[in-house]
């Protein structure tokens, strides 16, 4: 097994600690050694591209690709928003030699740029073998319905991120599947949740995110799987929000991708975090098969 | 009422200063309204995805550099993506937004750019987000207090939200970056 | 006698609102009916095949066909019978569908009318007789009229299958509006270039006679036999001599509007349409020539080399036998100038027409393909086009769209740049319609490779401001008024038919619609004829077309005109007129009355002058029928007693159906 | 229903090819009229109008080509002609003059043709049945 870089992010630090936490359990489970930056910092997030002229949209990220260059050949970000921010930071260094001097005269050394930046959902699919996972799942989620929700920036723009099929994201599939699940029809896998609206501009996030919720419990899912922190709190930590504007009574739960695959393996919701979401997951997990464990 | 002859030619220089930087086209948009349709957050813009595109094709750039559309966009490039006739959308608006940076177009959407600030400032002082610090900092500057005050307990309750702010060892580094960049309006 | 009668369900068409099961119940207790049923759709294979069956099996000797409109299949059903081996006249067809199921909703209604429409069917073919075509000659020789790109085509494709042709133009020149243009879309070749050598080839064809300057007077005859009058005017040239040079044409003191470049610029009184025009004739317009006005000049004699001018030239007449005749006159654009005051109606002088448009980007034009303001010569840069001015508005009572009219603005959009690079471009439209192949494609090049505005809205009025023209309008798409300040404003006039072309459309016979086009036979099934038999269409007599439909169209045209003249003779229709001499006094009302001089003078061998039908001349229309006081020359196949008993048996009360009657004979549903 | 009937003289190449076109493009009409086909309205006889009549129609409509379009050429104003000379006559043989009508659809004209049926059967109906014509 490969040993990665690891770039949690701000959120995965703070907020979405539960998804740092079942990120380590199941790499730790399949062997995958995670090594996490040095001395990291802020990828920049939505903000940085957008103010005070973008420049920050490519230093940040950049800075955290160098540190990256240190050790592995690749480096993962679980967070589809540090996803795509390192790798726009590093398709623009490719292409422009310019801003590579430009970055090199800031960070004082020249930059490294050329690591290979994964997705937690690309390394899965790289480093854990379907058939092992079935093995060890044993059909735990045989009861289990999922809407796969991918996002906006996880694989957009395409030309950039280079991550599956921007019009109908599967990669999720396979794991899942393998696992027991079901994955239902769920035509909103890509569309946008609000982003980063959620303090100064309610309204956008809780008008899609009731759409995509809306759409998922229709496609008959038990729960949203997600990879993205932000979306997690547009639809989980805000759902109660959006019910309260639009006089809904969702209760969907929305967990991250590896906590899904945690819960396959059979690790415990606390382990994996579950207990920490603002929609409980309850009606979900009973429909987990009891069997041995992992 | 909009004059073409002259509003064509007279936001020519900027409209082909947005075609460079975002590498795109306005003339190759036939209005088709793909953009708008699938658009998350159009409800809420002043001038939906392809009307800010015909704005630029008629030169009318003072518009979209003041339009409310340039600042809430989510950049979610959904438009992008669906677009039939391949026009990065979401790139030209980026485009029109960091123009409007530059040029001090500053009245519209003051809470959004003050929470992007605030992102910003707050990750220039600690190097990574101190969320807690981020929701404190904005609500007493837009005060509005209550805002997303519902969400403390429970996130106190879960233990994701962190009232020490998160630290790193190369603050130098960091504060260099910000010291740097040459962005309009960044604070000293 | 003993009658089947056959009810198409067509499909759902008629089935799903006439229950054809009854109506063929309701037949079957009529008299004389042997057989009925119901097939699903007739006119296909099996359902012809019923029909033999039935007759070949019942013994039937009449048929009534409850179906669609004869006008669609009674050629088809007739040939089937005759398979049968029955006579073919002794079908009817009666029309449940264009005038029962799909005109009606209720099952009952229609099915009740549907009953009576056989009832009439049967009652007049009880009174049918069995007819016999005969046959004419044919005439071997093909009229085009209308040298356009179409009537080219036609011509040449006619004469290259080896029959002889003769073209009629009423200008000097061949080319029509295909000449006019600059380039075209959508590959902006020029249209000269590719013209030109066409008209030259039919000027040189051994099969083609050319005649300039020409226009049909009078069109006798029918099918396969048609006489026509050719007046040859007067241009006072003598065709053969004339070189072309165009000597008188400089020399000629009185000015005269220019025809061949749609008013742009200025001609003379006699002149060469144009440096490629076929043939490079001269050609002398007496209205504006000093010595016609004024009775002094005569200088174009005097100094043509050739001596070519005859001033005593007369319009002379030909007349000519014809086989076929193919139709290519071509469109004028409408006068847009009463129907838009808010336009200016014709005060502006740099609002023009499009096609004035197309001789300002012409190299060959007047002002050499310079584009110039009409008013002061200067280089217009914002350069206003207006689409569909008298195009799809019935304010002005013009509904129908010009077809061409969004193409060439994108053509002319994208030429306009090419002459002046630091000019802008609008075009104001309602939807660009661009259905031909590479079309689309083709107006996305003039917004993004030509910088072109496209802005959506009608304009509502061009005024003048400070020398320039403001054109008010709006962009739906934006939700805005707009104005643009306009150095030139071009307007896509829609499209009629040439002049005059209805008048053609009477000695031809042939129908034609509020612009003046001709009408097809069929919108689909006979797009080139018409409904008058060895009448063709070719171009834009039809209807609005481009360049490649109206060449499209040609050839097919010709290809009519080639398999028809390939036969020696032609079958007539046998439903003529025909005289019971016996009973015949004499008079000749008859006679006065026929369109067709189809009714002469007989002698008897007692001495007893009577009138007789000559067969093949007659065309079946009945006049005479109703003309004869003693009521003795019927109309085979609409005889009186046929149309009496239709209207007496339509109108009668039907008793109710004796199911004992029905059940009596075999009744087939075939469903 | 109606109750009222009315006979269609129709010249095959402009109205009966008219009314073709109104049903192909499914313009729905009321149903009392009955047509019969003729080559050309020059071909009816003003006696076959009155047998009509006679016979208990309620309204004749006799339609063929516009003024000048005439297939044969003139066949159309002879009928013209022979009708409104049939026309004057009708009060005389207590036939209310609105019961008849000739007028001309072409070929294109399936809209015409509708309106004309739709007018026509309107006027018939508001007439009535005639008296001891059809129930
Ligand atoms: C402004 C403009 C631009 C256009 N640009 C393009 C283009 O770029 N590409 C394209 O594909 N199409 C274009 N078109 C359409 C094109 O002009 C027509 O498709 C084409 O000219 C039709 O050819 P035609 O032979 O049917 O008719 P015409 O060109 O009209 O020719 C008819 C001929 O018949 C003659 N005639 C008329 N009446 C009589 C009579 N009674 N007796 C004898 N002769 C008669 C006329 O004098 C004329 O010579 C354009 C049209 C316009 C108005
Ligand atoms: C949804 C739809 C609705 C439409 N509605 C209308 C309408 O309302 N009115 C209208 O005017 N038009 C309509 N059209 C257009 C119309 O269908 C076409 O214009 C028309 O069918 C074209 O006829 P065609 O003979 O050229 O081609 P086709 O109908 O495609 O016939 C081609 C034939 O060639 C055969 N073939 C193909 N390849 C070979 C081969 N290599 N060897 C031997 N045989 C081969 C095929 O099997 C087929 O039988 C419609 C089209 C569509 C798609
Ligand atoms: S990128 Fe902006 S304009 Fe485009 S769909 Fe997303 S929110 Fe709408
Ligand atoms: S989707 Fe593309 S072509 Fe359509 S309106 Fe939007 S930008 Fe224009
Ligand atoms: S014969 Fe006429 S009515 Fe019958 S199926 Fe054919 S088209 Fe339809
Ligand atoms: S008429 Fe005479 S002068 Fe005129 S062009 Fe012909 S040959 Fe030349
Ligand atoms: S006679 Fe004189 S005016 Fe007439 S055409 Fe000849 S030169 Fe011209
Ligand atoms: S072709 Fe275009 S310009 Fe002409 S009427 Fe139709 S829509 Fe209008
Ligand atoms: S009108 Fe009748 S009677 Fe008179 S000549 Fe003709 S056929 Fe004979
Ligand atoms: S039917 Fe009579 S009037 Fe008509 S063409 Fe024949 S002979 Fe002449």
């Amino acid at each position: 097994m490969t040993d990665y870089s690891y770039f949690p992010g701000c959120s995965l630090a703070s907020s979405a600690m539960e998804y740092d936490a079942s990120f380590r359990l199941v790499s730790e489970v399949f062997g995958i050694g995670l090594d996490e930056l040095e001395d990291w910092t802020c990828c920049g997030a939505s903000p940085a591209p957008h103010h005070w002229g973008g420049e920050l949209g490519i230093l940040l990220p950049a800075r955290n690709l160098h540190i990256a260059g240190r050790s592995h050949p690749a480096v993962v970000a679980p967070c589809a928003g540090c996803y795509n921010r390192l790798k726009y930071a590093q398709y623009e260094l490719r292409r422009n030699q310019q801003l590579r001097e430009r970055v090199a005269q800031v960070l004082r050394e020249p930059v490294r740029y050329e690591t290979e930046v994964v997705n937690l959902i690309e390394m899965f699919n790289r480093e854990i073998d379907p058939a092992a996972l079935a093995a060890r799942a044993q059909g735990r989620l045989e009861e289990i319905s999922l809407a796969t929700y991918y996002g906006c920036v996880l694989t957009r723009p395409a030309e950039i991120v280079n991550f599956d099929d921007p019009n109908d994201p599967v990669m999720m599939e396979p794991l899942l599947r393998a696992a027991g699940a079901t994955i239902t029809h769920f035509p909103f896998k890509s569309e946008c949740c609000g982003s980063y609206m959620g303090l100064a501009k309610k309204e956008i996030v809780f008008r899609a995110s009731r759409q995509i919720i809306e759409t998922a419990l229709e496609s008959g899912a038990d729960a949203i799987v997600t990879v993205c922190p932000l979306c997690h709190q547009n639809l989980d930590l805000r759902q109660r929000q959006i019910n309260f504007a639009w006089d809904t009574d969702f209760e969907l739960p929305v967990l991250y991708f590896s906590q899904v695959i945690g819960l396959a393996l059979g690790a415990s919701p606390e382990e994996l975090g579950i207990d920490s979401h603002a929609v409980s997951a309850d009606k979900l997990l009973v429909k987990i098969k009891k069997t041995a464990n992992r | 009422m909009i004059n073409l002859s002259r509003s064509v030619s007279a936001g020519a220089p900027i409209i082909s200063e947005i075609e460079r930087r975002s590498g795109q086209q306005i003339s190759a948009c036939y209005q088709c309204g793909r953009c708008t349709s699938t658009c998350a957050g159009s409800f809420a813009f002043d001038y939906s995805p392809h009307r800010l595109m015909r704005l630029l094709q008629f030169g009318m750039v003072e518009e979209v550099l003041r339009s409310r559309t340039a600042q809430l966009c989510l950049d979610c490039m959904t438009c992008s993506l669906r677009c039939p006739m391949s026009i990065d959308v979401a790139a030209v608006i980026d485009t029109a937004k960091a123009i409007a940076d530059e040029m001090g177009f500053k009245d519209t959407e003051r809470d959004l750019r003050l929470f992007r600030r605030g992102f910003l400032k707050n990750v220039r002082r600690h190097g990574r987000l101190h969320e807690a610090g981020l929701l404190s900092w904005f609500n007493i500057r837009t005060r509005k207090f209550t805002n997303d005050l519902s969400l403390v307990p429970l996130l106190m309750r879960k233990k994701k939200i962190h009232v020490v702010p998160p630290r790193i060892r190369n603050k130098h580094e960091m504060r260099r970056i910000f010291r740097e960049i040459n962005g309009a309006g960044k604070p000293r | 006698m003993r009658i089947g009668v056959f009810v198409c369900q067509c499909g759902t068409n008629i089935a799903a609102t006439v229950a054809t099961r009854r109506v063929v119940e309701a037949a079957l207790s009529m008299r004389d009916v042997f057989h009925g049923e119901s097939i699903q759709y007739t006119c296909s294979d099996p359902g012809q095949r019923a029909i033999i069956d039935a007759i070949q099996q019942k013994n039937l000797t009449r048929v009534v066909l409850a179906a669609c409109s004869p006008r669609m299949h009674e050629t088809t059903f007739r040939r089937a019978i005759a398979q049968a081996g029955m006579n073919p006249f002794m079908l009817e067809m009666v029309n449940i569908r264009e005038q029962c199921s799909w005109i009606h909703s209720d099952i009952d209604t229609a099915t009740e009318k549907a009953i009576d429409l056989v009832r009439k069917g049967v009652a007049r073919v009880r009174r049918q007789t069995p007819l016999h075509a005969g046959s004419v000659p044919v005439t071997r020789r093909a009229l085009v009229i209308g040298g356009g790109v179409a009537g080219i085509q036609a011509a040449l494709d006619i004469a290259d299958a080896g029959v002889p042709v003769t073209l009629v133009e009423k200008s000097p020149t061949l080319g029509g509006n295909m000449a006019r243009l600059d380039k075209t879309f959508p590959t902006l070749d020029c249209s000269s270039c590719i013209l030109t050598p066409r008209m030259v080839e039919v000027k040189q064809h051994e099969n083609i006679d050319l005649m300039v300057s020409s226009e049909i007077e009078n069109v006798r005859g029918y099918i396969g036999n048609f006489e026509v009058d050719i007046r040859r005017k007067a241009t006072c040239v003598i065709e053969e001599k004339c070189t072309g040079c165009m000597i008188c044409e400089q020399k000629c003191p009185s000015r005269a509007p220019d025809d061949f470049n749609a008013g742009v610029g200025e001609s003379k009184a006699i002149s060469v349409a144009f440096p490629q025009a076929v043939p490079l004739v001269a050609a002398l317009r007496k209205e504006y020539c000093r010595l016609f006005l004024k009775g002094r000049c005569s200088v174009c004699k005097k100094v043509c080399p050739a001596g070519a001018i005859d001033y005593e030239q007369e319009d002379r007449f030909v007349t000519e036998r014809f086989g076929a005749i193919v139709a290519a006159t071509g469109f004028e654009q409408f006068d847009w100038k009463k129907a838009y005051p808010s336009f200016g109606g014709g005060l502006y002088p740099d609002v023009i027409t499009s096609l004035e448009y197309e001789r300002m980007l012409s190299a060959s034009g007047p002002t050499g393909g310079h584009i110039r303001r009409p008013s002061d010569g200067a280089e217009p840069k914002h350069i206003v086009f207006i689409s569909c001015v008298g195009s799809r508005d019935e304010s002005v009572g013009r509904p129908a769209c010009c077809g061409v009219g969004c193409m060439y603005q994108a053509k002319q959009a994208i030429l306009t740049k090419e002459h002046i690079p630091d000019s802008q471009s609008y075009v104001f439209y309602l939807d660009v319609r661009a259905g031909g192949k590479g079309y689309e494609e083709f107006v996305r090049r003039a917004t993004r490779e030509f910088g072109t505005i496209y802005v959506r809205g009608r304009v509502g009025k061009v005024y003048p401001r400070n020398g320039k023209l403001i054109c008010m309008g709006t962009d739906t798409l934006a939700g805005h008024q707009v104005e643009v300040e306009a150095d030139l404003v071009v307007l896509a006039a829609g499209l009629n038919a040439a002049g005059a072309a209805a008048g053609l459309a009477r000695k031809l016979n042939i129908s034609y619609d509020m612009y003046g086009f001709f009408s097809e036979g069929h919108p689909k099934l006979k797009p080139v004829e018409t409904n008058t038999g060895g009448v063709f269409l070719a171009g834009a007599c039809q209807g609005p077309k481009d360049i490649p439909a109206s060449v499209a169209q040609a050839g097919a045209a010709a290809a009519k005109v080639v398999s028809l003249l390939s036969r020696a003779e032609l079958e007539t229709s046998p439903m003529v007129a025909e005289v019971n001499q016996m009973k015949c006094t004499g008079c000749f009302k008859c006679r006065e009355v026929c369109p067709y001089g189809a009714i002469e003078e007989q002698e008897l061998r007692g001495g007893r002058r009577v009138a007789h039908v000559i067969g093949s001349l007659c065309q079946g229309c009945g006049l005479c029928n109703v003309a004869c006081p003693p009521a003795v020359i019927p109309l085979k196949g609409y005889t009186d007693n046929q149309l009496i008993a239709e209207v007496v048996e339509v109108l009668r009360e039907p008793e109710p159906a004796s199911s004992a009657g029905a059940s009596a004979k075999a009744v087939e549903v075939a469903e | 229903m109606s109750g009222v009937k009315i006979i269609g003289l129709l010249c095959n190449w402009c109205s009966y090819a008219g009314a073709d076109m109104a049903g192909t493009a499914r313009m729905k009409q009321p149903a009392a009229l009955r047509v019969v086909r003729l080559p050309c309205t020059g071909r009816v006889n003003p006696l076959l109008v009155l047998k009509a009549f006679q016979e208990g129609a309620d309204g004749v409509l006799v339609s063929g080509c516009h003024p000048g379009d005439c297939h044969y050429n003139e066949g159309n104003y002879y009928a013209r002609r022979r009708l409104e000379l049939l026309a004057a006559m009708l009060p005389a043989l207590g036939i209310e003059p609105e019961r008849f009508r000739y007028t001309w659809v072409s070929a294109s004209e399936g809209a015409r043709w509708t309106e004309v049926v739709e007018e026509f059967t309107g006027r018939v109906e508001a007439l009535g049945p005639r008296d001891g014509g059809a129930a």
